[in-house]
């Protein structure tokens, strides 16, 4: 790789370092042009296939809002340069009917990102889609594929003890909905655990915050 | 390969050293596993013959079309076969049996030089091939123990036509064999019943009692190198009776983890054979023994129930590195060749 | 946190291996792998500029997430990795020439092997931070060193016997792979806590 | 491979086109450039995006770096060369995005790693730098049509015999068990294996047949 010898002096030294400066520059000036041009697409195609899902998990929602969360731990609407992290969904008439949290995390072979939908104040999940994962086919990606198993999620109640503190979700074969169970498949252990770990994790950061703000929210209707 | 090897070496294993050495393995290791065959039958019926039964005639078979010398009268394509049978779900459909006992010998021995070569056990190569390839299958295909009209009728799924998923569904209960319910949580088998084996599993190896014996004949027979066996079980024991003091809710007792799953099978008719296992007694001990903690490991903190196929094949793999720390430093360079 | 740690490192080093896993780096698994001396010092090669380049990677993130030019990510890892091997490369040459000896020759090697870039890829993608990325970077270089060891031993018994002559070479080294591969399904799921 | 440098600046396109295709088969034969592609040679769309974008790479690396070789200095040629792989890649990979966000997300990291790909980089080192646009065009397009023929037929075996479809249509009867094997790691290490020893049967058995009649 490295050639100490050649040629010697200022001269050269220059030419080199002015070659390489230069196929740098145009490389990055490449780079940021075809960025510049294609981000937007890729946002908005980002931004509809999370929307897509995020309407799949909100039953009667026919539109949604997008918020991610502010500095000081609140909510505030989605930004040009933001990733949508909470959709709130909306019926015909404008009146909320739930949310939709993106959630994401390491699954068995790469990061499994999905939306799973929310209901507070029943304290139960309204449905859940995988957006993008590398699981095995035929094993892990059940997670995708497996219409019956997506849809035990429209059943899920959240787990509460007795205080009203949130517990996690868990996977267990003749899983009971009504304690947060999920249920198990055989050979794809790993993948329906993921799933489950992240919807419980992203579970205990947003519904603290989906609580607080559900009221508030749903009262700013009109705006 | 190693010149003082065999001047220092008393053990009784065949290597290749005389030409009756193979037919004789053959022929005990099919001897000791006779009892656990036919009390496979009993237990299993007509699904656990049909299976036994196709696996050999397909190791034949694929003996017969890979291996260009008539390699049939050694014995150890039927060797093979058996093995494998004994060591698949009973109600697995047939065509898969034989489909796997053509991977274990065309890819597992012949591809790697035949006898004598392979690298790893063909039977684990045609099992870990099987288990991958038709993983619903292989997790669902038990039967129960001792059920009624198993000596007249085969499982409906055993006769699933070639390549194509059986009509019906598998008849066994999903995940049940004893360390898959332990797997999920569930209560185990007693251990008086898992140590006889009356309950679900693989076709041959549900008796840890029956296996022992036979395993006890072969050393008795001086076919297998006692040590390998008992370093693994030993180290089985030891590391699950630490588990289980840790976290007996957790992790089961150590009789339970040694008289369950494939352990017994693997340890006396698989993990013995001369061509996968060190060749040196020090290095006999360090195989069995990681070979025993890999089962353990996989076991209790994977997602699979059962490890002793998957520690199997790692333990082969490190049987290389383990000859040759353990080889004995030769005297002078080169005495023979 | 130590159990998260504990996890990123199994899944890096036995569940989903670099080699058997991901087929990365299997260029000079199918060179290197035949013999078990240079096999074992190559694998520590490549987990010393694996952590190298999860370094550089971090910072790099920083940097680029700093002035929001996150796009430029590739080319920067490419160069700056491959810059940095270098000068660890003339730093172990003048202060330890025995180490050079043993490990440095591999080091232009691994430049452009595609296991270290991915190392860097992956980290960014999971959104590791500096220790997570330290401690995968660990043990892909480790599930590496295995794999490539495995294989050796394996590769150096078959010389012995007698491999059908179309299976020769690579061809018998991807079922070994396959095999080993398979085998290693047996680590499926550890490090995820349930 | 050794011989492949000293292709003379005269010989024609066609051979060229040839040698990438068949003899030099970068997968088959050479095995070069597999470790960033066979990951996602799963299915007959992966693999084709993949030796697409590898192509695509290869190509407008090949003729930028032929057109530049007059400037570029010995002692930095592998970083300059570098330079112009990552900036295609980039390209690439953006692109993918922008169209086929799906596809881009099932492809994951693999799509950046084209950057390391060895074959990539010894065609630029070989031929790029130091043959005119057009030779090392035609390198690259034999080469990357070679390239193509291995995955493609790679990621098409096992997405039939894994999934029983091709190319997303499903091919094999209703009830066909898939040999899940042939989507994991290990079936492609197999399928790869026996592609191999498929070609060599097939290459010795076309040069019998070739000397028989002469």
């Amino acid at each position: 790789m490295t050639e100490q010898r050649g040629g010697s002096g200022l001269a050269s030294v220059l030419r080199i370092q002015g070659v390489l400066v230069a196929i740098a520059l145009s490389a990055g000036l490449a780079i940021a042009l075809v960025h510049e041009w294609t981000r937007p697409m890729v946002m908005a195609q980002r931004g509809g296939l999370l929307g897509d899902a995020a309407l799949e998990v909100m039953p009667g929602a026919a539109s949604y809002r997008i918020y991610v969360r502010s500095a000081d731990g609140g909510l505030r609407p989605m930004g040009d340069d933001d990733t949508p992290e909470l959709f709130i969904g909306l019926d015909e008439g404008g009146h909320i009917v739930g949310a939709a949290v993106v959630g994401s995390g390491m699954g068995y072979a790469d990061v499994i990102q999905l939306v799973y939908g929310v209901d507070p104040a029943a304290g139960r999940l309204t449905g859940m889609r995988v957006v993008a994962s590398r699981e095995t086919p035929g094993l892990g990606s059940v997670i995708v594929d497996d219409k019956d198993w997506v849809d035990t999620f429209t059943r899920i109640h959240l787990p509460f003890d007795g205080e009203q503190n949130l517990r996690n979700l868990r996977v267990r074969s003749n899983a009971n909905h009504e304690q947060g169970e999920v249920d198990a498949i055989s050979g794809a252990t790993v993948s329906v655990v993921s799933v489950t770990r992240i919807i419980s994790s992203s579970l205990a950061d947003w519904l603290p915050i989906l609580k607080a703000e559900f009221d508030e929210l749903s009262g700013g209707d009109r705006g | 390969m190693m010149p003082s090897s065999h001047l220092l070496s008393l053990r009784g294993a065949p290597h290749l050293h005389a030409d009756s050495a193979v037919p004789r393995l053959m022929l005990h290791s099919v001897i000791a596993l006779l009892p656990v065959s036919v009390f496979a039958v009993f237990l299993f019926g007509l699904a656990a013959l049909a299976t036994v039964a196709v696996a050999i005639l397909a190791c034949l078979l694929a003996e017969r079309v890979c291996g260009p010398r008539s390699a049939l009268g050694d014995g150890s394509a039927i060797l093979t076969g058996l093995l494998l049978g004994l060591s698949l779900p009973p109600a697995l459909p047939l065509w898969m049996v034989a489909f796997g006992a053509f991977v274990a010998v065309a890819v597992g021995k012949h591809l790697f030089g035949g006898l004598g070569g392979p690298a790893f056990h063909p039977v684990l190569v045609g099992r870990v091939f099987l288990q991958a390839a038709f993983p619903s299958a292989m997790a669902q295909a038990w039967v129960a123990p001792l059920a009624a009209g198993r000596a007249t009728e085969l499982p409906a799924t055993s006769l699933a036509l070639p390549f194509l998923t059986p009509d019906a569904p598998y008849d066994g209960i999903s995940g049940a064999t004893p360390l898959s319910a332990l797997k999920a949580g569930e209560a185990g088998e007693p251990l008086l019943s898992l140590w006889l084996g009356t309950v679900s599993g693989s076709v041959g190896e549900t008796s840890a009692l029956l296996l022992l014996l036979g395993g006890l004949y072969l050393v008795y027979r001086r076919v297998i190198d006692w040590r390998i066996p008992a370093a693994l079980l030993g180290s089985v024991a030891l590391f699950s009776a630490v588990l289980h003091a840790i976290d007996p809710e957790r992790f089961p007792a150590m009789m339970t983890a040694l008289g369950s799953g494939a352990l017994m099978l693997g340890a006396w008719f698989l993990a013995t054979d001369p061509g996968i296992s060190p060749t040196t007694r020090r290095g006999a001990w360090l195989y069995g023994l990681a070979i025993g903690l890999l089962v353990v490991v996989i076991r209790q903190f994977s997602g699979q129930a059962e490890g002793v196929m998957y520690a199997l094949l790692l333990g082969s793999a490190l049987t290389p590195h383990i000859d040759r720390w353990t080889r004995p430093k030769p005297l002078s360079e080169g005495v023979e060749e | 946190m130590t159990q998260e740690l504990w996890g990123v490192f199994l899944n890096a080093a036995l569940v989903n291996n670099f080699v058997l896993a991901y087929f990365l780096g299997i260029c000079p698994f199918l060179g290197v792998s035949a013999k078990l001396d240079s096999a074992g010092r190559m694998g520590l090669a490549v987990t010393f500029v694996m952590l190298v380049a999860s370094l550089c990677a971090f910072g790099i993130n920083r940097l680029l997430g700093m002035i929001g030019a996150e796009y430029l990510s590739l080319i920067s890892y490419i160069v700056v990795i491959a810059s940095s091997v270098q000068l660890v490369e003339m730093f172990v040459r003048k202060t330890s020439p025995a180490l050079f000896k043993q490990l440095g020759i591999f080091l232009p090697l691994i430049t452009t092997n595609c296991a270290i870039l991915a190392v860097a890829l992956f980290q960014t993608q999971r959104e590791y931070g500096l220790l997570e990325g330290l401690v995968f970077a660990f043990g892909a270089g480790m599930g590496f060193t295995l794999a490539l060891v495995l294989m050796a031993g394996i590769r150096e018994r078959l010389r012995l016997v007698d491999v059908p002559d179309v299976a020769q070479g690579m061809a018998i080294t991807l079922v070994l792979a396959g095999i080993l591969s398979l085998a290693f399904m047996g680590f499926a799921g550890m490090g995820a806590s349930a | 491979m050794a011989d492949a440098g000293m292709i003379s600046e005269r010989e024609d396109g066609v051979e060229r086109l040839r040698l990438g295709f068949w003899r030099e088969n970068p997968i088959l034969v050479q095995a070069l450039g597999m470790c960033p592609v066979l990951a996602v040679s799963n299915t007959g769309v992966n693999a084709l995006t993949m030796s697409l974008a590898t192509t695509f790479v290869l190509l407008s690396s090949a003729i930028v770096i032929s057109t530049i070789r007059g400037i570029i200095p010995r002692q930095v040629r592998l970083a300059c060369f570098v330079l112009v792989i990552a900036t295609f890649v980039t390209l690439t990979d953006m692109a993918v995005e922008a169209f086929a966000l799906e596809l881009h997300q099932a492809l994951g990291a693999f799509l950046p790693l084209i950057v390391v790909n060895c074959m990539i980089l010894s065609r630029i080192e070989i031929m790029a730098s130091r043959q005119p646009i057009s030779v090392a065009a035609l390198d690259a397009i034999g080469m990357g049509a070679g390239f193509m023929l291995g995955l493609v037929t790679l990621g098409s075996l096992r997405e039939l015999l894994g999934r029983g479809t091709l190319f997303g249509a499903q091919v094999m009867p209703d009830r066909f068990e898939p040999w899940q094997v042939m989507q994991l790691p290990g079936g492609g290490f197999f399928t790869l294996a026996a592609l191999v020893i498929g070609f060599t049967l097939l290459d010795r058995s076309l040069k019998r047949w070739r000397e028989v009649p002469a």
